[in-house]
């Protein structure tokens, strides 16, 4: 039953949801921007320190779980959310047309994601990840006058709602079959014997999963929907949405049934094999910084579905650490990006050309950039490493050798295309026309926010030991 | 922590030389000369000062030893050590360090600061490989020089052959070794779970490792995760693709500490590392290694033939003089082991002035291609007798220290495989081609161009005279460096005799 | 006190050579030469000191211990006794008359300093190969004498044909070296040991005499020595090795470097007498290269390349007395070979800067009377080189090589010398009446400009030719108590007969030479120029086409496979991935078409594939 | 319970499914695809309520509210979208809506 002691269990939810709504009212009675944006963030640190109390509550209210995954998922989501407010508001600065309701969107998409890394029930799921997914739509689609823009929002929307009803229609499948609709129930009515139509449901829910996380072959919307977004959406459709989805599969892994399935592991190991090679290869030339990032990351996905193929406490512990040493990377980069586009409107600033002698110009900002590209091609001492570690360690432990051959092979291909665009910020003045980063940009918020990624990602290489403290402290699934 | 200090200081004086850049050009150059010199210092006084005998039982094999927690998750320690061998290498970096800083007083006038900063920390990561006893930082180290090398020849690099750029050389030195690099890692987290399964306890430490029982065909399989890593530093044919354009194109000092350091890495690696973790797999692969060993002098030397362009031709020397390293490092005799030391000291020394002369000629004809060269003999005063000087150590003349190397690997090899020292000596023969080729083409022959070119500086000549010097120092009197290392190489070679005894043993009882 | 000596004999070169190539152009070339020549006359005194305080017997001297690893503990060591002592007076005794002729000789050259630093060290080098105690170290000497060849023959490097001369000359004795160290590798594994005396003494002792080990080891060390001293086959390099200034090639080429390999053999004649067979090889390749360089000496016209086959004959004539046993007498006639080969290219040399660096015997002629000096050098040296019976110490040296060879009941070997000995005497008188008498060729030849100078010039020429005489025989002090017995010492039967014999040869020789170039000279060069004869003579002038079949079989297979490789073939396999790499990103971004339609496609074609799969899967994938 | 027996049911949801994905494949309008997924959606929500009628559940029921007010809302975003697309390129086919590729 819903009582007050399990709504604490929800309270970041719930403030989200309640700034969400202080947000919204702001707007109708009068819009401004620096106030809305500290509006929100207050809402955000405010539900960020509520984890620990809702982390102490007793009781979970119906269809969702507060266990040490939730949280997890809850504060990587919060602080996510925290950086992408900040870059957004050096973004939107320049931004002409309405600003505030960008805020708006995110705060409703942060209540869908946590919600999705809370659920334990498949409505509770669908419903968290609808709410995660169209806020998306507008935030892609914001600056619609962009043509790229609105071509991004268009194909999100209309292959989104495809993934979601293969998700729906796998949900109703297993539903049918089994009657149950709690994760941990979903296997409750199956007879001894297993049954296809659960497996085919199953492997639609993996399809609509699989479109979010973008696994090859549901991938191919990733680069244009990366590129044609505004940054500070496609920073949160990469970090926030990636990482809630994750954390969603790989709890369906860990506790329904149906999902322990040799059968379901080795096509997982497929898709793996696929997505790490796929996402590699397909970014190898690629001029455009922002696509190149898309690719990268459905690389990344690809490396982390080996926590999926494997399983067990390790695996819930490399997740931990891969996505937070994911985030930190990609906040940088698709900071940097943000950080050269915002002073002007229109399209962003992606073509590797912009990007040409950055450090002779802006030392700082390009160390940055060469600190997150070295953390996504897995360079020690750098975050990026550590996760990379971690992937390997536990396709070793598990002896699944095809799995580790292609991790060395994607980092290798990966290694060139990564290599391409580090080398480029330091290569001679071009002549080309180049946009540039404000002059102050180090002192704006967002330019601090980056600086401190920047050094998250630095220290979390050197030491990562309380980042893998905490993740094992949480690892524990209920 | 004089360990720790090793390893800080190159990092330290980089970031310092990067920052200096504002204060005036030069000041970069003194920072990173004075950090090297420092460096080269300390590991003198260590040499100096300390015992290298061998061990007695019980004692650590260590003079050195410093280590403190650091991933206890995964029982990961800082564990720095350091024995002869680390501190012949250690004292090497230092020298080559500051050779490499100074050949780029002139050749490097733009990013002075950035340069040196790369410069050094290729410098302090290769310190860390050569000091790092725990699996992870050795790794971590062993990946890490990879960045500052690469942004060296990217950056400050020469242009190569149409299509090949010095990017492209660049990636491609970084992709073969990060590649090959996390295939070790592979390796080492493979032999650290099973010695987690076999004891309960999770750890990256050398010493735990060591004894570990691997299951057998999985034990194959690691020990060729930890070959190829080596394997593709060192370089061995096939995996050396990366070799000749990394080294053509890179700046002079990427090219002396390729050369000169980096290339040693994979032999100390294999010396440290694939040996002694896997000595019953490494004896059963000695055969392949050694062919292969033998294909790479062959192999390197005819191609060296075929270069017009001065460093490559070097470089693909490199691939044969390492050969020889790598059958000696598979012979299970300590004198070969020994030999291969020396010869990796003399390789340093031959290649790194052969490179700085080339580098020299650059800045003079301004070409590496040798068909543009030809009776520089008469044009530029010294540098040619300095040239016969070093091609002569490269052929592995007596009296130079590569002829030590050289003889004692074939004289300790040779007991155990005759046929390999009998096709390795064709190697001797290619050797003097190569090398006389060089000098026929680049000083013999009719002027291409007349008019006198400007001799060496001070800096210059001291710099040749310095190596020289070491050269044949060392080619005299090798026993201050074969003391230093024999309580290294000694218990090195006993693990393939010690296999030798059980399998005759084995042979009694059957 | 001796220990001093024989240190300082071969340090005053080294130092010289340390001066010259650091004084970098700073020394003109008065004060190049007088370091170049000074310190190898100082080495000489030293060596002359050296011979005083021999007490007979050997003597050595530990400087330092190289290596110690384990039994492998070669020294720098030096170990004094006859042989040595011999040896180092010819090098540094003839190495400095030498030198102060090519005082004379380098006058006006470019880099005058270069070519005394490289003699120096020559004899430097050539001192440590004498004087080590190990093999090691004597191999270090070995080595430095090829560079230091290589230098020198190189030494006109503006001339391409020069650098590849020297090329060629190193490289080809490499490959000898080579040989010689398989055979230190195998002598070291088998013996556990380095040092020539213990070898001596245990070789005898571990292997059975005609053991396949002992050969084994007897044929390696031949090798070295074959390519060192330019015997057959290794012996192309000599003649090409003449590019170099004349004083190097009488140096080098003629009295010291090339007789190296007999040094080696005789040295480790314990050694090779385990060996029957191949000490039977050794006279048999000494035989040949006898022949075959006679041969070829008869038919070239470049003074020099005469000399150099010449050279290689007398060699091997020293090579055959080694191959029945004769040590001592090869080393007598490696001494007097020196004296008389060094006389005969210094007055070649003096002929050839006379004439402007004329040397060949067409453009050259009627010169007697105009050099005196040179000619009176050529007569004396010819002389010696004929063996001319009873004045000459090439007569005592070769009759000593003619005679063991019969003791030795090799009679094949015996004839093939008294033949040799024929020969000699008609490649020698064609080579003097070409150079001397006759009408002048050229130029060059009809107005040449004798050298004058009495100490550089005049001294060199006439102590080597006095020494060419008896004289030079009577000062060889015999090391037969150094050696294992000699066959020709057991038995004095048919001496006489023999050096009737080889007196017979010799007079034989010069007086077909006689007829055939005086009296038939027209005859001789009609059979020469058509048919069969020119055949013959174009085998003869190519030295039987050795070049050629080197050409065919090494070099040319050599090159080809270089060229092949150029593009490191192996690295082009491994650039494969990343052309595979390419071809699936062209193909994967195909797929990016922009269309959210064909995306959809896409994921559905993925969807139902699965789908498929499970299907298809063994129970319905469970 | 009523005769049908709950395959039929989802063979018939499966069907439609199948009917929308083609749509979704095939046509170039926008509104059809918009149309298309709706149809999609609905099938999926047909298929809980065969299962809620299999299982005799409320739980199934109450997705199909769920799936139909996310398909009404899907369908105004969409629609918003659509008029954008209208006036930004004049037209309603999606494949002018593929400038970025590659």
């Amino acid at each position: 039953m819903l009582t007050l002691e399990s709504l604490i269990a929800i309270l970041p939810l719930i403030i989200v949801a309640t700034t969400a709504v202080v947000v919204m009212l702001g707007i109708a009675w009068q819009r401004h921007h620096a106030v809305t944006a500290l509006v929100t963030a207050g809402g955000l640190v405010l539900a960020l320190l509520s984890v620990p109390v809702a982390s102490g509550a007793l009781s979970s209210p119906p269809l969702m779980t507060m266990d040490g995954l939730a949280i997890m998922g809850s504060v990587l989501v919060l602080l996510c959310a925290l950086v992408t407010v900040a870059l957004s508001h050096h973004y939107l600065t320049g931004y002409i047309g309405p600003r505030e309701e960008f805020y708006l969107l995110l705060l409703c998409a942060v209540t869908g994601a946590l919600g999705l890394v809370a659920s334990d029930h498949l409505a509770t799921l669908f419903i968290s990840l609808e709410l995660l997914s169209m806020p998306l739509y507008g935030m892609l689609a914001y600056s619609f006058r962009a043509e790229r823009s609105l071509e991004a929002g268009i194909k999100y929307l209309v292959l989104s709602a495809a993934a979601t009803a293969f998700l729906l229609f796998g949900m109703a499948l297993i539903y049918a079959r089994t009657g149950r609709m709690d994760l941990a129930g979903l296997a409750a009515g199956l007879a001894a014997t297993p049954d296809p139509w659960t497996l085919a449901g199953a492997v639609l829910m993996v399809v609509g999963l699989g479109f979010k996380l973008s696994i090859v072959p549901f991938h191919l919307w990733t680069p244009d929907v990366y590129q044609g977004g505004p940054a500070p959406a496609t920073i949160f459709l990469a970090t926030v949405s990636k990482l809630a989805v994750f954390l969603v599969l790989l709890r369906l892994i860990m506790v329904a049934p149906i999902f322990d399935s040799e059968w379901l592991r080795s096509l997982f190991t497929m898709l793996a094999l696929i997505t790490m090679l796929g996402g590699n290869l397909l970014a190898l030339f690629q001029p455009n910084l922002k696509r190149l990032l898309g690719y990268s990351s459905i690389a990344h996905f690809g490396y982390l579905l080996v926590a999926i193929v494997v399983g067990g406490q390790l695996a819930v512990e490399t997740t931990g650490v891969y996505l937070i040493t994911y985030l930190v990377t990609t906040l940088a980069a698709f900071g940097v990006v943000t950080m050269v586009s915002s002073p002007f409107g229109g399209e962003d600033a992606a073509g590797l050309h912009h990007y040409r002698g950055l450090f002779w110009r802006r030392p700082w900002l390009a160390a940055v950039m060469t600190v997150s590209f070295l953390s996504l091609a897995g360079i020690p001492l750098t975050a990026g490493f550590i996760g990379k570690f971690y992937v390997i360690a536990l396709g070793v432990s598990d002896a699944r050798w095809w799995l580790v051959g292609s991790i060395v092979a994607g980092s290798a291909i990966g290694l060139f295309y990564y290599l391409r665009v580090m080398v480029t910020l330091y290569m001679p003045e071009p002549g080309m026309r180049r946009r540039d980063a404000v002059h102050d940009w180090g002192s704006r918020v967002g330019g601090l926010t980056l600086m401190v990624v920047a050094v998250l990602i630095l220290v979390i290489g050197v030491y990562p030991g309380p980042v893998i403290d905490w993740v094992v402290g949480l690892s524990g699934v209920s | 922590m004089i360990l720790v200090w090793l390893i800080l200081i190159p990092f330290l004086g980089g970031l310092l030389s990067w920052q200096a850049e504002r204060w005036s050009e030069h000041a970069p150059r003194w920072i990173a000369l004075g950090t090297m010199l420092f460096v080269l210092v300390i590991s003198i006084f260590l040499w100096l000062t300390g015992d290298f005998s061998l061990p007695v039982d019980g004692n650590s094999q260590w003079l050195l030893e410093w280590r403190a927690p650091w991933i206890p998750r995964f029982g990961i320690e800082i564990h720095l050590a350091l024995d002869g061998l680390s501190l012949i290498l250690v004292a090497l970096t230092g020298f080559l360090g500051t050779l490499a800083v100074l050949c780029s007083w002139r050749e490097i006038v733009q990013r002075v600061g950035f340069f040196h900063l790369n410069l050094l920390f290729i410098l302090g990561g290769v310190v860390g490989v050569f000091l790092a006893l725990d699996l992870f930082l050795f790794f971590l180290f062993w990946e890490m020089m990879l960045v500052p090398m690469y942004f060296l020849i990217a950056l400050w690099g020469h242009s190569g052959s149409p299509g090949q750029t010095r990017i492209r050389a660049a990636t491609r030195f970084f992709i073969y070794t990060q590649a090959s690099g996390l295939l070790m890692l592979v390796a080492i987290l493979a032999l650290v779970f099973v010695h987690f399964s076999n004891t309960g306890e999770l750890s990256f430490s050398y010493d735990a490792l060591r004894g570990t029982d691997v299951p057998e065909p999985l034990a194959f399989w690691l020990m060729l995760g930890f070959f190829v890593a080596f394997a593709v530093k060192l370089p061995v044919v096939p995996f050396h693709g990366w070799l000749p354009d990394a080294h053509a194109q890179a700046p002079t000092a990427g090219s002396v500490d390729l050369a000169g350091i980096l290339l040693k890495t994979a032999a100390y690696g294999i010396i440290r590392f694939a040996l002694p973790l896997f000595p019953e797999q490494s004896e059963a692969f000695a055969p392949v290694a050694m062919t292969l060993g033998l294909v790479g002098i062959i192999y390197g030397a005819v191609l060296a033939c075929g270069q017009q362009d001065i460093k490559r031709l070097i470089a693909y020397t490199s691939i044969s003089h390492m050969g020889f390293v790598l059958i000696a490092l598979y012979s299970g005799s300590e004198l070969a082991i020994q030999g291969a030391i020396i010869l990796m000291v003399a390789h340093a020394f031959s290649s790194a002035g052969l490179f700085i002369l080339s580098g020299q000629l650059y800045e003079r004809i301004h070409s590496r291609d040798m068909r543009v060269m030809g009776g520089l003999w008469s044009r530029i005063p010294v540098l040619p007798g300095f040239t016969l000087c070093f091609v002569a150590a490269s052929l592995g003349m007596p009296i130079t220290a590569n002829f030590v190397g050289e003889f004692m690997i074939l004289f300790g090899t040779f007991p155990g495989a005759p046929v390999v020292v009998v096709i390795a000596s064709v190697g001797l023969v290619l050797a003097a081609i190569y090398s006389l080729l060089l000098m026929q083409r680049v000083h013999y022959g009719p002027e291409y161009r007349t008019g006198p070119l400007k001799g060496p500086d001070a800096r210059e000549y001291g710099m040749m005279l310095t190596l020289l010097a070491l050269t044949i120092a060392v080619g005299l009197y090798p026993q201050p460096l074969l003391d230093t290392t024999a309580a290294v190489s000694a218990p090195i070679a006993e693990l393939f005799t010690g296999g030798a005894d059980l399998a005759a043993r084995a042979g009694e009882v059957n | 006190m001796m220990a001093m000596a024989v240190i300082l004999s071969f340090l005053f070169p080294l130092v010289g050579t340390l001066i010259l190539a650091f004084s970098a152009g700073r020394l003109g070339p008065r004060a190049s030469a007088t370091v170049g020549v000074g310190s190898v006359g100082l080495a000489a005194l030293a060596t002359l000191w050296a011979v005083l305080t021999h007490t007979g017997g050997s003597q050595g001297v530990t400087l330092w211990n190289w290596i110690s690893v384990g039994d492998f503990q070669p020294t720098i060591g030096l170990a004094v006794d006859g042989l040595t002592l011999v040896m180092m007076s010819v090098i540094t005794g003839v190495g400095f008359l030498i030198h102060l002729f090519a005082a004379w000789y380098m006058t006006g050259e470019a880099g005058i300093t270069r070519f005394y630093a490289w003699m120096n060290l020559f004899v430097f080098s050539m001192l440590l190969l004498v004087l080590g105690d190990n093999l090691l170290l004597l191999f270090l000497g070995w080595e430095g004498v090829g560079l230091c060849s290589y230098g020198l023959i190189g030494y006109y490097y503006q001339n391409s044909a020069n650098g590849q001369a020297a090329f060629k000359a190193f490289v080809v004795t490499r490959i000898g070296d080579v040989f010689l160290a398989l055979g230190l590798f195998l002598i070291f594994m088998e013996l556990g040991t380095l040092d020539i005396a213990t070898i001596l003494a245990r070789a005898p002792e571990l292997w059975e005499p005609g053991s396949t080990t002992a050969n084994l080891a007897a044929l390696l060390v031949l090798g070295g020595a074959l390519g060192k001293s330019a015997q057959v086959p290794l012996h192309t390099w000599l003649p090409d090795a003449m590019a170099g200034p004349t004083p190097v090639s009488a140096l080098i080429h003629a009295a010291t470097m090339v007789t190296a390999g007999v040094y080696l053999i005789a040295r480790l004649n314990g050694l090779f007498l385990l060996a029957p067979d191949v000490m039977l090889l050794v006279g048999v390749i000494g035989a040949a290269s006898l022949l075959l360089a006679a041969f070829a000496a008869l038919a070239q016209t470049d003074i020099k390349r005469v000399l150099a086959y010449s050279t290689m004959s007398q060699i091997g004539y020293m090579f055959l007395a080694l191959g029945v046993g004769a040590f001592d007498a090869a080393i007598f006639h490696l001494v007097t070979h020196a004296f008389f080969k060094a006389l005969l290219f210094l007055s070649a040399g003096a002929v050839i800067i006379s004439c402007h660096h004329e040397q060949d015997m067409g453009k050259l002629g009627g010169l007697w009377r105009k050099l005196p000096v040179a000619y009176g050098g050529f007569i004396v040296g010819g002389a010696a080189l004929v063996a001319l019976p009873l004045v000459t110490a090439g007569f005592f040296s070769k009759d000593e090589i003619l005679w063991q060879a019969m003791a030795a009941d090799q009679t094949g070997l015996l004839i093939v010398g008294l033949l040799g000995a024929v020969l000699t005497g008609l490649y020698t008188v064609r080579l003097i009446l070409g150079t001397f008498h006759g009408e002048p060729g050229s130029d060059h030849a009809r107005h040449p400009e004798p050298g004058t100078n009495v100490f550089t010039h005049h001294l060199p020429l006439v102590v080597l030719a006095v020494l060419s005489t008896f004289i030079g025989a009577w000062i060889y002090p015999g090391l037969g108590e150094l050696f294992p017995q000699a066959p020709g010492e057991t038995t004095d039967s048919g001496h006489t007969l023999l050096q009737v014999l080889a007196m017979g040869a010799a007079i034989a020789g010069l007086a077909l030479a006689g007829w055939l170039f005086l009296m038939r000279r027209q005859w001789l060069d009609d059979i020469a120029r058509k048919g069969a004869g020119a055949r013959l003579w174009t085998l003869w002038h190519h030295a039987w086409g050795f070049d050629a079949l080197f050409d065919r079989v090494l070099v040319r297979p050599w090159q080809w496979s270089v060229r092949m490789l150029r593009f490191d073939f192996i690295n082009m396999i491994m650039n494969l991935p990343a052309v595979v790499a390419r071809v699936f990103n062209a193909g994967l971004v195909r797929a990016q078409n922009g269309r959210t339609r064909s995306y959809a496609l896409v994921m559905v074609f993925g969807a139902t594939l699965i789908l498929v799969a499970l299907a298809l899967a063994p129970g319905g994938g469970a | 319970m009523n005769g049908i027996p709950m395959e039929h049911g989802l063979i018939l949801a499966s069907i439609l499914f199948s009917l929308g994905l083609a749509g979704l494949m095939l046509r170039r309008s926008m509104l059809f695809v918009l149309m298309s997924l709706e149809v999609m959606l609905n099938s999926a929500a047909l298929a809980f309520v065969v299962g809620a009628t299999a299982w005799n559940q409320p739980d199934g029921q109450a997705m199909f509210l769920l799936v139909i007010t996310l398909a009404a809302a899907e369908a105004s975003v969409g629609l918003a979208l659509m008029i954008q697309l209208y006036q930004r390129f004049r037209s309603l086919d999606l494949d002018v809506a593929s400038r970025m590729r590659g």
